[in-house]
């Protein structure tokens, strides 16, 4: 079995026409599956025993790294022999156990049955391929990486919990399992972004993304729910099953109900949290307090993608909907947060964080292309952008390493020529290039040119604004290659000068202040003799110089997948998938010259509409029939064929942002293409085009003040509220009601305390009293 | 026999330690504990789980037969997983205080293993009376232990627990009496068996059942506690010794749940589905008011004192939710939580024992110094939490399932009293937990080191000659119990819902004639279908 | 003295009395005795402040509830009242030795019989 | 047959507490000071036994004028620090009890019958002695006087018939619970300073709030009065002889013992105590006995000395009156009682006799535990004293 036999063969399509995504009955596959996060749980359950046997001696072993860079090999090994084994188009499911199983009657939706099993599909495959390969990668890089922390034990357990938790969540069978993964992703993010726990803004990093997270699961939650209310099952196999028949689990249609929209809506609401889309975005560019191999694998290349990984899975869903509410809302909140990312990258000075914008961007555009019916272009830039930018993160980290936590980049220049780290810059101007989207020798130009072609193609009448929505992708791609350009150019190249941070990290200076932020300020480089002035840099080692070359060249190569097929081999995963949907406005021309597949046109047939006249009650307004072929036409770029010129355009904004970044950033040189002019690493052309924009610039710089104004608006408030709650629970209730309560008695005695003298003749008169009242009372009585 | 064993080996173990030596007084408490461990996990093999919904292991002797009254034992599934979860807790809650409590050792362990009893007599208690007699003999031992060996404020704090939950106790004896009078009105004899009233108290009318449903809340619901009534357990818990806190968390709320469940259930159903909103209501302003307190915190113990309240307030919501999900994750949240939050409670323990503060003011960053420690307040905060994979998450998650499909449409749907908006709102409180709680990780656990005064120079001044700086084997032993608890929970529940299913079913069998009127008929207003919007159609 | 007086002289009446009745004597004459001693007993403990004057005066109390008892246990011609007195005396003792040492030891650590110097026990 | 307290026969007096209740109704006039001279009439208010009610034998008017009276005089009597009235007041105090009490005797002598002397005169003791307990200033003469008091009383109890209690009044009273007294009192007193053995101490020499004191007595006093006025009457001639003959049915050992001094068994055979009772007729108060020596039973007979021969058929059993003036003594009815009618209260009586006994042993033992500082502090003071 060779990776071409994945081409799909449309016969559906061609055929039926009708049918909107492939469901197939599922088959039983091997249980040996279940090793894929087996292995790696194993590893997570060892380094944690390690840890808390205190056999890591005190972080100097090694064993951990190498068990879990081994253990997610062979879990990226297992995954490889499942997806060669596996047969094309009929999904496997892999019961491990019985996790929560409860039934209060026999009929449809009277149980709940959410088990510990893996549903392989398509769509689970590609992600798995990646999330374990790219796993096992950075683990390597990680390795070397980490080697001089203390919490190397605990850095490998968290990170192989990682792996666990992304799998369940990928490969999990029923809604339950994907938000068991989901969250548990959440906690390794946590955790690991909060890796540097002696360090503050790490822990409110860990802390925002933790809690961001939150808001967007309880979406995902209640959207678990209303399915689970609406189909009676939340196992995806039962649940394409209806979906695919266009029915919620009683039998009736689903066309026009109100769960139709909000299941995706609040789906949506779910993986905009975990994909850090706007508004829920805020807490991606903090996350870069984690390590770099965090920021690259979890928070760059696969637990963002989570997101999109969501509405891929349950695109039947989001299709359901007649009027696609919620994917209008996943494309405008796309590309709106690629654009705001993008103009943030361009204002930052520190690296990763423009790489942290970046990922944004690029997220962004993958939820564009969700939205704009392109499940194919998203799926192929998340596997493209995968690798592009765990080579950009993993060179970022390379510098930071290198050079004492600098990430300035007014700080560092001319590292191409520094001896050592030429596999660096090179795997950086791969990354670069490809996140620029240069054409045809980058990956990452192919499948953002999927999307932003799409967003031209899709009517109007689908998704309302597409066209705009494909503008403001091509500006942003401009955009893109100028802020990844002035990394590379002011960084990379140009005199070689710069400033080493204030880290000791990776110095074999691993006490306990290893990041700097600690209570013992900032003695850590001092340590080893850079208090002299001298300071020299770190260069790579083996293990980040292999995997740099091999991701830089799996950047590239991932160009291929694009030519296998008529829709490339991601495209034919995908129509092995839920995530399938083919849409077809316009001739989707196959790259490099292959046939065009010309009875790929067909019209948009949300399930919803075109299964209301199977169910007899045809209606002409709504149903697709009623629109003749050809009736609603692709939309054009510019009067062309979007798909056809878009390969060109996208190329010329490309080039065009590349051009403006070489001559505000580019040194005096061949690497600025005679057009730059920087001499120095702190100064450059754009210090005066940006006092010429005035205060744009800097409210780009602070990022727009979004933080501050969620601050404002969320927590402060929520704050003050709390604070109220706090002294209404202290005053009120517990001090006027519960206390007030006490108080009456209190008060009775305080008033009647007084007859207590405490002197002996006081109660004797008392006594004698109520004596002579008593005889009294008896003398009344029996004279009455 | 078995549960009389159950009631009566703490008891003799409390006489045996009030009138042995003093250096024998912790081994006897543990040693008694684990027998009674023992027991428990005895009487769960002879339990036959297949019939989980019968009551079992029972037998009964008279008391005072011409009253009614009996010493009648029993239990279902439910009642013996509380009554394991209690014997569980009993022997760690004597390991966990063996370098806490110095003085005075006879009277804590004979106090606390004296509380023992009492909790599985309210839980094997199968006689109205019986019930009621050992749900407030809880108080006193806890009485003792709260104001003998709390800290500062606790003569306040205990004698704030003792009243508050005394008073509404008595309410909620008027109202069982009630329905007892009402069944030797019917039969012309007294009867406390809670099976024949149970069909009293259902055959009552509306009002009556609305009248006895408000004197059982007002006692069951200051023991949960629900919002507005729980001002007592901060307190109670700030100032109680660390094993206080954790059988008031671990066991003493569940008290009231469990009582809620047993009684007011499946006695009063029609009034609770008149007013199961209305309690639902008071649950979720619980989850996210307390929740809301919590974050504002500056004591450790409090934070999480309030964090009970929150939680409760899921475990209520599912109760009230009347239906199997919702329910199971209402008993389940019970146990878990008290796991997870007597786990918490040790956790906070341990550490105060070093540095004698809970003030997040004075500590941070303890994870350099303590990291076993730092890990399991990590675990713990995170069962809490409710993160999928540990215990916490698989009963908040049905008990919000159970709520959001309780009235709802659809296939997955079924009768029921709330719906859609009440677990959004409820749902929240997810997001508010991990709020607090990951503040208090982030102040407590994480972030620079930052020790009280006087505890900077630790290793010269050996302030704490008796207690290493990280956790001793003895503590790692007290808290991997329930670490493995949480996991197994959470990982494999498949078994407990099992067995609650069938007793769980007996109870709502109650519901079973009983009209949700507010969600039937034209009255829809689930105030989604509201915004749905317009068919596709005339969209275009 | 006085009980040789009793026992000569007023031996041949007494048994009279006995027999024959107490003539005029009506129990009221000796409710009204036992009363005004119960009455001043009363005034006694209330106005005195000596502490042993005090117990003297319930003593007083006693006495007079004693005759009272007496007199209708001669009244109902049976011996209820006697027996009641027995425990009267009983009570007395035990309350005299009782209080009288409590006296002693209050006395120890005032050097006062003053009851107003003991008043601790004040709201 | 065993006989108990409250379910035996009838008594005379029983029969009288329809009447008891008849005359409620009369007594509602009676504090208003209605007063009808019906003594011996009884036809003038609709109750019957209208001469046994108190306004039959003293004035209310005068009753309670006697008692302001009396008041007045207490509270002049009681101890005062400046201007101090006692004799004066002790005068007017006994004068107006005297009064009444007299008023009481002159009420008795109008019905024709001669008062009895001793009551007045024991009464007037007791009262009087009873007002100078509580008005002495010394403690000791305070005791004294109750003592005097304790004599009295029991000098009627006497009069009411109760000899064994009026020997044990005076026995545990005035000999050992008045000693304790007064050694207590010789312990606590002590004068300030040899110079002024004969000061009082302030607490002695001063009432506390004597007005209300003596308010507050003498209104109890006017209420309990008042309460006699429900119909409590003189009492009744001993005329029970059937209880008597009760009792003595269960002394078996007593009869043996009376008729074997009298020589009634002469010539008679002698039962065992325990068989007495087949012999014993307690109705007819007879006893049957065998004849053993007919010789020594004329002899007997005709000496008078045995009882009255009943029947005597000339066989072997005679029966035979038991003495007429054979019944229960006071002391017999007593023990009766207290054996028969109330053995628990006997024996609590003795139980807290025991603990007022350890407790009086607890308490007076110098119970101030001085701590070793204090101690030392003790020591050296005392050296200190000793050096000055």
């Amino acid at each position: 079995m060779t990776l071409l036999d994945a081409i799909p063969t449309l016969s559906t399509l061609a055929s039926g026409g009708a049918e909107h995504f492939a469901y197939h009955v599922a088959e039983a596959g091997p249980k040996w599956m279940a090793l894929v996060p087996g292995l790696p749980l194993l590893g997570a359950v060892i380094c944690l025993a390690m840890l808390l046997f205190k056999r890591d001696m005190g972080g100097r072993s090694r064993v951990p790294a190498y068990l879990v860079t081994a253990l997610l090999g062979i879990s990226f090994v297992v995954t490889l022999i499942g997806f060669l084994q596996w047969n094309h188009g009929q999904p496997w499911v892999v019961h491990a156990f019985e996790w929560i199983n409860v039934a209060w009657g026999s009929g449809a939706g009277q149980s709940l049955q959410a088990n510990a099993s893996f549903y392989m599909d398509g769509l689970s495959w590609l992600w798995m391929l990646f999330v374990t390969g790219l796993g096992a990668a950075i683990c390597l890089y990680a390795s070397e990486y980490m080697a001089n922390d203390k919490g190397y034990a605990r850095f490998f357990s968290a990170f192989a919990l990682f792996v666990v938790s992304m799998s369940c969540l990928v490969m999990g069978d029923n809604l339950v399992m994907l938000y068991l993964g989901w969250e548990g992703v959440g906690l390794c993010s946590y955790l690991l972004i909060g890796y540097f726990y002696t360090k503050p803004s790490a822990v409110a990093a860990a802390k925002k993304a933790f809690i961001v997270n939150r808001i967007g699961d309880l979406g995902l939650a209640l959207g678990l729910y209303l399915t689970f209310t609406t189909f009676g099952t939340v196992q995806y196999d039962e649940l394409f099953a209806m979906v695919s028949a266009g029915v919620d689990g009683s039998g009736h249609s689903l066309a026009g109900t109100w769960q139709a929209t909000w299941i995706p809506l609040l789906l949506m609401i779910g993986a905009f949290g975990k994909s850090a889309q706007f508004p829920l975005y805020v807490w991606l560019p903090d996350a870069m307090e984690g390590p770099t191999p965090v920021s690259a694998l979890i928070h760059a290349a696969t637990m963002v993608t989570a997101g999109v990984y969501l509405i891929a899975r349950m695109y039947p869903l989001f299709l359901m909907d007649e009027a696609l509410t919620a994917l209008h809302v996943v494309a405008y909140v796309g590309t709106f947060t690629a654009f705001l990312a993008a103009t943030i990258g361009m204002a930052q000075f520190d690296i990763k964080r423009i790489m942290a914008y970046s990922t944004l961007s690029q997220l962004g555009y993958m939820f564009a292309g969700l939205g704009v019916l392109t499940t194919n272009g998203a799926a192929y830039h998340v596997f493209t952008h995968a690798f592009f930018k765990a080579t950009l993160f993993l060179a970022c980290g390379a510098v930071m390493h290198g050079f004492a936590g600098q990430l300035d980049l007014r700080k560092l220049s001319g590292l191409w020529n520094m001896k050592g780290w030429r596999i660096v810059s090179v795997a950086m101007l791969v990354g670069c290039l490809n996140l620029s989207g240069i054409p045809v020798i980058t990956a990452g130009f192919w499948s953002k040119d999927m999307i932003i072609a799409e967003a031209f193609t899709t009517p109007n009448q689908v998704i309302a604004g597409s066209s705009l929505i494909g503008w403001v992708l091509l500006i942003t791609a401009g955009m893109t290659a100028y802020y990844t350009f002035r990394v590379f150019f002011r960084v990379f190249v140009g005199p070689v000068e710069f400033e080493p941070g204030d880290e000791a990290h990776g110095h074999g200076d691993d006490d306990d202040h290893g990041h700097g932020g600690d209570d013992h300020g900032h003695a850590g480089h001092d340590a080893h003799g850079h208090g002299d002035g001298h300071f020299h840099p770190h260069a790579p080692g083996w293990a980040i110089n292999f995997v740099l070359a091999a991701l830089a060249i799996g950047s590239t190569v991932a160009i291929l997948p694009n030519f296998m097929g008529d829709h490339g081999w991601v495209g034919g995963l995908l129509h092995d998938s839920t995530a399938f949907y083919q849409s077809g406005f316009g001739h989707h021309e196959a790259p490099a010259g292959e046939h065009a597949l010309a009875n790929s046109k067909m019209e948009v047939v949300p399930v919803a509409a075109h299964s209301a006249p199977a169910h007899g009650a045809p209606s002409h307004d709504s149903a697709p029939d009623a629109h003749a072929a050809g009736e609603v036409h692709a939309n054009s770029f510019l009067g062309m064929n979007a798909h056809a010129v878009m390969y060109y355009v996208s190329t010329l904004f490309g080039l065009a942002g590349l051009a403006f970044a070489a001559y505000l950033h580019g040194p005096v040189g061949a690497w600025s293409f005679g057009i730059g002019n920087r001499t120095k690493a702190a100064v450059s052309r754009a210090d005066g085009w940006k006092r010429a924009i005035g205060p744009i610039g800097r409210w780009a710089e602070h990022k727009w003040y979004v933080d501050e104004f969620y601050d404002l608006i969320l927590r402060t408030p929520l704050r003050v509220i709390a604070h109220i709650f706090h002294a209404f629970d202290k005053l009120i209730i517990d001090g006027a009601l519960v206390d007030g309560a006490g108080l009456l008695p209190r008060l009775l005695g305080r008033t009647l305390r007084p007859m207590q003298s405490g002197v002996l003749h006081g109660y004797a008169t008392g006594m004698a009293a109520g004596i002579g009242i008593i005889v009294l009372i008896v003398l009344v009585m029996t004279l009455s | 026999m078995m549960l009389w064993a159950l009631i009566l080996i703490p008891l003799l173990t409390a006489a045996l330690i009030a009138s042995g030596p003093r250096g024998a007084a912790r081994g006897t408490a543990m040693l008694g504990s684990l027998i009674s461990l023992f027991i428990a996990g005895l009487a769960a093999f002879q339990f036959d789980w297949g019939n989980s919904g019968a009551m079992q292991l029972g037998g009964s002797v008279p008391f005072l037969p011409s009253f009614g009254v009996e010493f009648s034992l029993g239990v279902d599934a439910v009642a013996l997983a509380l009554i394991l979860l209690t014997a569980l807790l009993q022997p760690l809650m004597v390991l966990g205080s063996f370098s806490a409590i110095t003085s005075d050792e006879k009277t804590y362990y004979a106090w606390l293993m004296a509380l023992m009893a009492p909790m599985v007599g309210v839980f094997a208690a199968r006689d109205l009376l019986f019930f009621y007699v050992c749900f407030e003999l809880t108080l006193v031992p806890m009485f003792i232990l709260i104001s003998l060996f709390g800290s500062t404020n606790r003569k306040k704090a205990a004698i704030k627990f003792f009243l508050y939950t005394f008073t509404g106790s008595i309410l909620a004896l008027a109202g069982l009496v009630y329905v007892a009078w009402k069944a030797s009105a019917q039969t012309g004899a007294w009867s406390w068996d809670i099976a024949t009233l149970q069909m009293v108290a259902q055959s009552m009318s509306l009002k009556e059942q609305s009248w006895v449903m408000l004197a059982m809340l007002a006692g069951f619901a200051v023991k949960i506690p629900l919002f507005p009534v729980h001002t007592w357990l901060p307190l109670a818990h700030t100032e109680a010794p660390t094993a206080g806190s954790v059988v008031l968390a671990g066991v003493l709320l569940k008290l009231g749940t469990y009582a809620v469940y047993r009684f007011v259930l499946p006695f009063v159903p029609a009034a609770v589905a008149e007013y199961a909103e209305a309690i639902a209501l008071l649950s979720i302003v619980g989850i996210v008011y307390a929740g809301l307190i919590c974050w504002v915190q500056r004591d450790v113990k409090k934070l999480v004192a309030y964090s009970s309240v929150s939680h409760l307030g899921f475990c209520v919501l599912g109760m009230v939710a009347i239906n199997l999900i919702g329910a199971q994750g209402s008993l389940l949240y019970m146990i878990n939580h008290g796991l997870s939050t007597g786990a918490l409670f040790f956790c906070i323990g341990m550490m105060y024992e070093r540095y004698h503060t809970r003030s997040m003011d004075e500590l941070g960053g303890l994870a350099k110094k303590m990291p076993i420690w730092a890990f399991f307040m990590g675990f713990f905060t995170m069962a809490s939490v409710g993160l999928p994979g540990l215990n916490g998450f698989v009963s908040e998650f049905m008990c919000l399932l159970g709520t959001f499909q309780s009235g709802a449409e659809g296939v997955g749907g079924v009768r029921g009293p709330l719906g859609f908006w009440f677990a959004a709102i409820a749902g929240t409180g997810m997001i508010v937990a991990a709020i607090y709680l990951l503040y208090m990780v982030g102040k407590v656990v994480f972030g620079p080191l930052k020790e009280p005064a006087g505890h900077g120079h630790h290793d010269d001044a050996h302030g704490h000659a008796h207690l290493p700086q990280d956790l001793t084997g003895r503590e790692i032993g007290v808290l991997v119990p329930l670490a493995i608890g949480c996991v197994v929970l959470g990982v494999y529940p498949t078994p407990v819902l099992k067995a609650f299913e069938a007793p769980i079913q007996h109870t709502l069998a109650a519901y079973d004639g009983v009209n949700f009127e507010d969600f039937d008929g034209e009255d829809d207003d689930h105030g989604l279908a509201l915004v749905a919007l317009p068919a596709q159609g005339e969209a275009r | 003295m006085l009980i040789n007086l009793l026992a000569s002289h007023a031996a041949p009446q007494l048994h009279a009395a006995i027999e024959g009745g107490l003539g005029a004597i009506t129990l009221y004459h000796y409710l009204f005795v036992a009363m005004v001693m119960f009455a001043l007993g009363v005034i006694g403990f209330l106005a005195r402040r000596n502490l042993i004057i005090m117990f003297l005066s319930t003593e007083l109390m006693f006495q007079g509830a004693g005759l009272a008892l007496i007199a209708f246990s001669r009244y109902h011609f049976n011996h209820t009242g006697e027996v009641f007195v027995i425990f009267v005396l009983t009570v007395a003792a035990a309350e005299a030795a009782l209080a009288l040492a409590l006296v002693v030891l209050l006395f120890r650590q005032r050097e006062s019989l003053d009851a107003q110097e003991w008043s601790s026990l004040q709201g | 047959m065993l006989w108990t307290w409250g379910s035996g026969p009838p008594h005379a007096w029983r029969g009288r507490s329809g009447r008891l209740l008849a005359a409620r109704a009369g007594l509602i006039l009676w504090p208003l000071g209605v007063w009808k001279p019906s003594f011996g009439s009884g036809a003038a208010t609709p109750c019957q036994s209208a001469e046994r009610r108190l306004n039959a034998i003293v004035n209310p008017l005068l009753l309670y004028v006697g008692l302001a009276v009396g008041a007045v005089g207490v509270l002049m009597a009681l101890p005062r620090r400046k201007v101090n009235p006692q004799i004066i007041g002790a005068v007017i105090a006994a004068a107006a009890l005297g009064g009444v009490i007299l008023h009481l005797g002159l009420r008795a002598a109008d019905a024709g019958q001669m008062p009895n002397i001793n009551f007045y005169l024991f009464a007037g003791i007791a009262i009087l002695a009873g007002l100078r307990v509580v008005t002495h200033q010394r403690p000791v003469y305070s005791a004294l006087f109750f003592i005097l008091t304790v004599l009295s009383s029991a000098a009627m109890y006497v009069m009411l018939g109760a000899e064994f209690l009026a020997f044990a009044l005076i026995i545990i009273y005035a000999g050992a619970i008045l000693i304790t007294y007064l050694f207590v009192i010789m312990l606590a007193t002590q004068a300030p300073s040899e110079e002024e053995v004969e000061a009082l101490s302030p607490y002695d020499a001063e009432a506390r709030d004597p007005v209300m004191a003596t308010a507050m007595g003498f209104l109890l006093l006017a209420g309990l009065t008042g309460m006699l006025a429900q119909g409590v009457g003189s009492l009744d001639p001993a005329g029970s002889a059937g209880e008597q003959q009760a009792i003595v049915a269960h002394l078996p050992g007593k009869v043996m013992r009376d008729l074997n001094a009298r020589g009634v068994f002469d010539g008679l055979e002698k039962p065992a105590e325990e068989k007495l009772h087949e012999h014993w007729d307690v109705s007819a108060g007879t006893v049957t006995l065998r004849v053993t020596d007919r010789a020594a039973l004329e002899q007997s007979m005709a000496n008078e000395r045995v009882a009255e021969l009943v029947s005597d058929g000339g066989g072997e059993e005679v029966v035979v009156h038991l003495p007429s003036n054979l019944k229960a003594s006071n002391i017999d009815g007593v023990g009766w009682a207290l054996i028969a009618g109330h053995p628990m209260s006997l024996e609590l009586a003795g139980v807290v006799l025991l603990m007022a006994m350890l407790g009086a042993v607890v308490l007076a033992r110098k119970q101030v535990e001085l701590g070793e500082a204090a101690k030392a502090r003790a020591v050296q003071f005392l050296h200190a004293e000793e050096e000055d």
